[in-house]
């Protein structure tokens, strides 16, 4: 369970991190960026973790 | 024909180019010139339907039948690429050695990763508003998907990167940008016409019909398609050895 | 002021793009396509054309000299290790 | 300087073509090509740009407001940068297929072996 | 008058011109370490054509350039480190140039462009120039030892 845990932390702490880093990247803030800022930033999380296990499982 | 006869070849036909080029210029309107005819149309048609980025709207919309052309271009040169790079009889495949990096590129690489994915992704989305669209922001994610091989080694990035997912979403991103050709089709105006969607609120996301729709299909297009070739380029370098050469094949 | 900086990156690119033809070894000829293609982003900023430059930024500092020095590294363990301009 | 750009693109092609021609190898000979390949995004741009003009994205500039440049022609400059850095994969991936079948990668040796 | 079109001009033909003459002549250690300074002189310029242009849009092609430069110099790092294995450039001299330049140009261009997210932007845009540029350089200076010696990585 631990493992699991670990994991969802990581993409959750990669998650906040690059919807604030598209935050400051887009230069008006509404609704529909949030949305379309917050999908991308999962999606970068994830593979950033996915990364990291490559990386390390070695 | 001996070299040196092709050199004098080489030599007149470079000068003939040379002397109609310059003729040519002296005739073309002068560098800054205020002769734009093309460029006001485009830009009041652009403006017509909401799009902030007139170069966006030129691609994706008032040209959108050409940049279908180029999309079939790339995907054709992904394929030939896929066919002339494929591991032949006589080539083993040997998995790649782990190579040592130092710490900190490590680090950079798995910072950079999620960082330049978002950029890419950024200038995706916002490809019909600030300069950027579809092929910028596609080669951008592609790009950054291999900072893991730059950063650790090519048995890191297959884990990740699994080509089989990366063709089918090269096909379907091209899939996408024809089903939304066919959709305004069968929506009662022409092929590829922008005349599908509300053109929404000038400089937001959704403004500008079908530009960006279109602009996330040549996206994920682009991504997979440059995703697909290197992994080929990958292959062939990293992994792929001749069968009898073999021990020719071990150094440099 | 804008001739001079126009005047300035026109030369720069014609300047790199003849290095990237003089350097014979392609190895190296991949760093001076990577400069050239340095050179060509500012001309099209200067020439207020952001997404060509940005198009070629994209393409130009990462994806092709990847590609150039995959091939260099694959033709030379197959071909002979040719003496010439090694 | 009305010809200035002009002249510089014509330049690079001529200098791409030259290095096309003798090169003696083929991984440079593609090299070459690109370079021809830009002369064609210099010459484009040069041809649609206006003196104090701007470039025609309003995320940050309000319509009418400033001069614009052309449009039309950079949407072909974006467009050639991208096909051009795909026919170079293509083209690289033909020069590995000529050099596991051929064993080289000189373009003089190449013609002489077909005799 | 505008100054920041001549310093772009300056940065431009004092910068660029020799990272040019650098990686087109002399031993390969010093041609890949000209094409990573080359990176920093051309993100800096478009920052500064940005803010002499006044288009804050154009900032996105030096955030581009501050994400992909560096790993195009880790590329070459890696796959030139055959031939860059026996004497790695110490070139520090040119990080530290290209990140005071860095800080000087960002520092600036912060306070034109006043509080805000904008100025967040250049700050991040700065920091992943530096950051690069310090990794690439000291990836060039035998980052990939193991590389050097196995041919397949």
């Amino acid at each position: 369970m631990g493992r699991a845990a670990a994991v969802a932390a990581e993409v959750l702490a990669w998650w906040l991190l690059l919807t604030g880093a598209w935050l400051v990247l887009i230069s008006t803030v509404d609704a529909l960026e949030y949305l379309v800022g917050a999908s991308a930033a999962l999606l970068a999380a994830v593979a950033a973790q996915a990364a990291r296990r490559a990386m390390s499982g070695r | 024909m001996s070299r040196r006869m092709r050199m004098w070849v080489l030599a007149t036909g470079g000068l003939a180019v040379a002397v109609l080029l310059v003729a040519g210029y002296a005739r073309l309107p002068h560098f800054g010139g205020a002769v734009h005819p093309y460029g006001e149309r485009a830009v009041s048609a652009a403006l017509a339907r909401h799009t902030a980025n007139v170069i966006s709207s030129v691609n994706f919309d008032l040209r959108a039948f050409d940049t279908l052309g180029e999309e079939t271009i790339l995907f054709g040169a992904v394929l030939g690429t896929v066919v002339l790079l494929r591991q032949t009889r006589d080539e083993r495949e040997v998995p790649p050695a782990p190579a040592e990096v130092a710490p900190p590129v490590r680090r950079y690489a798995l910072i950079m990763l999620p960082v330049a994915l978002l950029t890419g992704l950024y200038v995706v989305a916002h490809g019909q508003l600030s300069p950027g669209g579809g092929f910028q922001g596609g080669v951008v994610v592609a790009t950054a998907l291999h900072l893991l091989y730059i950063g650790a080694d090519y048995r890191a990035l297959e884990k990740i990167r699994p080509v089989g997912t990366y063709e089918v979403g090269d096909a379907a991103g091209e899939a996408a940008y024809l089903v939304l050709g066919v959709a305004g089709l069968l929506g009662g105006s022409a092929f590829l016409a922008n005349t599908l969607l509300p053109y929404g609120t000038f400089n937001t996301l959704a403004s500008g019909g079908t530009v960006p729709l279109l602009n996330a299909a040549v996206g994920m297009e682009v991504a997979c398609a440059v995703v697909v070739l290197l992994a080929r380029f990958l292959d062939q370098a990293v992994e792929i050895e001749e069968d009898n050469g073999s021990a020719m094949g071990k150094e440099s | 002021m804008t001739d001079a900086l126009t005047l300035v990156s026109l030369l720069l690119v014609a300047a790199s793009a003849t290095a990237a033809v003089a350097v014979r070894d392609p190895a190296r000829q991949a760093l001076v396509l990577a400069v050239l293609g340095l050179a060509l982003a500012v001309l099209f900023t200067v020439v207020q054309a952001p997404d060509v430059g940005l198009s070629q930024l994209a393409v130009g500092s990462a994806l092709t000299p990847l590609l150039i020095l995959l091939s260099v590294r694959k033709v030379r363990r197959r071909g002979q290790h040719e003496g010439g301009d090694r | 300087m009305n010809t200035v750009p002009y002249l510089v693109a014509g330049w690079i092609f001529l200098v791409g073509c030259y290095g096309l021609a003798t090169s003696r190898h083929l991984v440079h000979a593609v090299g070459c090509l690109t370079v021809c390949q830009s002369s064609t995004y210099v010459l484009l741009l040069a041809v649609g740009y206006r003196d104090g003009g701007t470039a025609p994205v309003f995320s940050d500039v309000t319509p009418g407001s400033r001069p614009l440049v052309d449009p039309v022609v950079q949407a072909l400059a974006l467009t050639d940068v991208v096909v051009g850095a795909t026919v170079t994969a293509l083209l690289l991936a033909l020069v590995m297929q000529v050099a596991k079948r051929h064993g080289t990668v000189n373009p003089d040796e190449l013609s002489e072996l077909r005799g | 008058m505008n100054g920041w079109l001549v310093a772009a001009t300056v940065l431009l033909a004092a910068g660029f011109g020799p990272v040019v003459w650098g990686v087109a002549t002399g031993p390969l250690e010093r041609r890949v370490v000209a094409q990573n300074f080359g990176t920093s002189v051309v993100c800096l310029v478009m920052l500064l054509l940005s803010q002499a242009y006044v288009r804050p849009s154009y900032v996105d092609l030096a955030l581009v350039l501050a994400v992909l430069g560096p790993a195009g110099t880790l590329v070459y790092a890696r796959l030139l480190a055959d031939d860059l294995g026996d004497d790695p450039p110490h070139a520090n001299l040119l990080t530290v140039v290209a990140a005071s330049a860095a800080t000087v140009i960002v520092v600036a261009m912060c306070v034109a462009t006043g509080p805000g997210r904008a100025t967040v932007k250049l700050v991040l845009i700065g920091v992943l120039l530096v950051a690069g540029n310090v990794i690439a350089s000291r990836a060039l200076a035998g980052g990939f030892p193991g590389a050097g010696a196995s041919t397949r990585d």
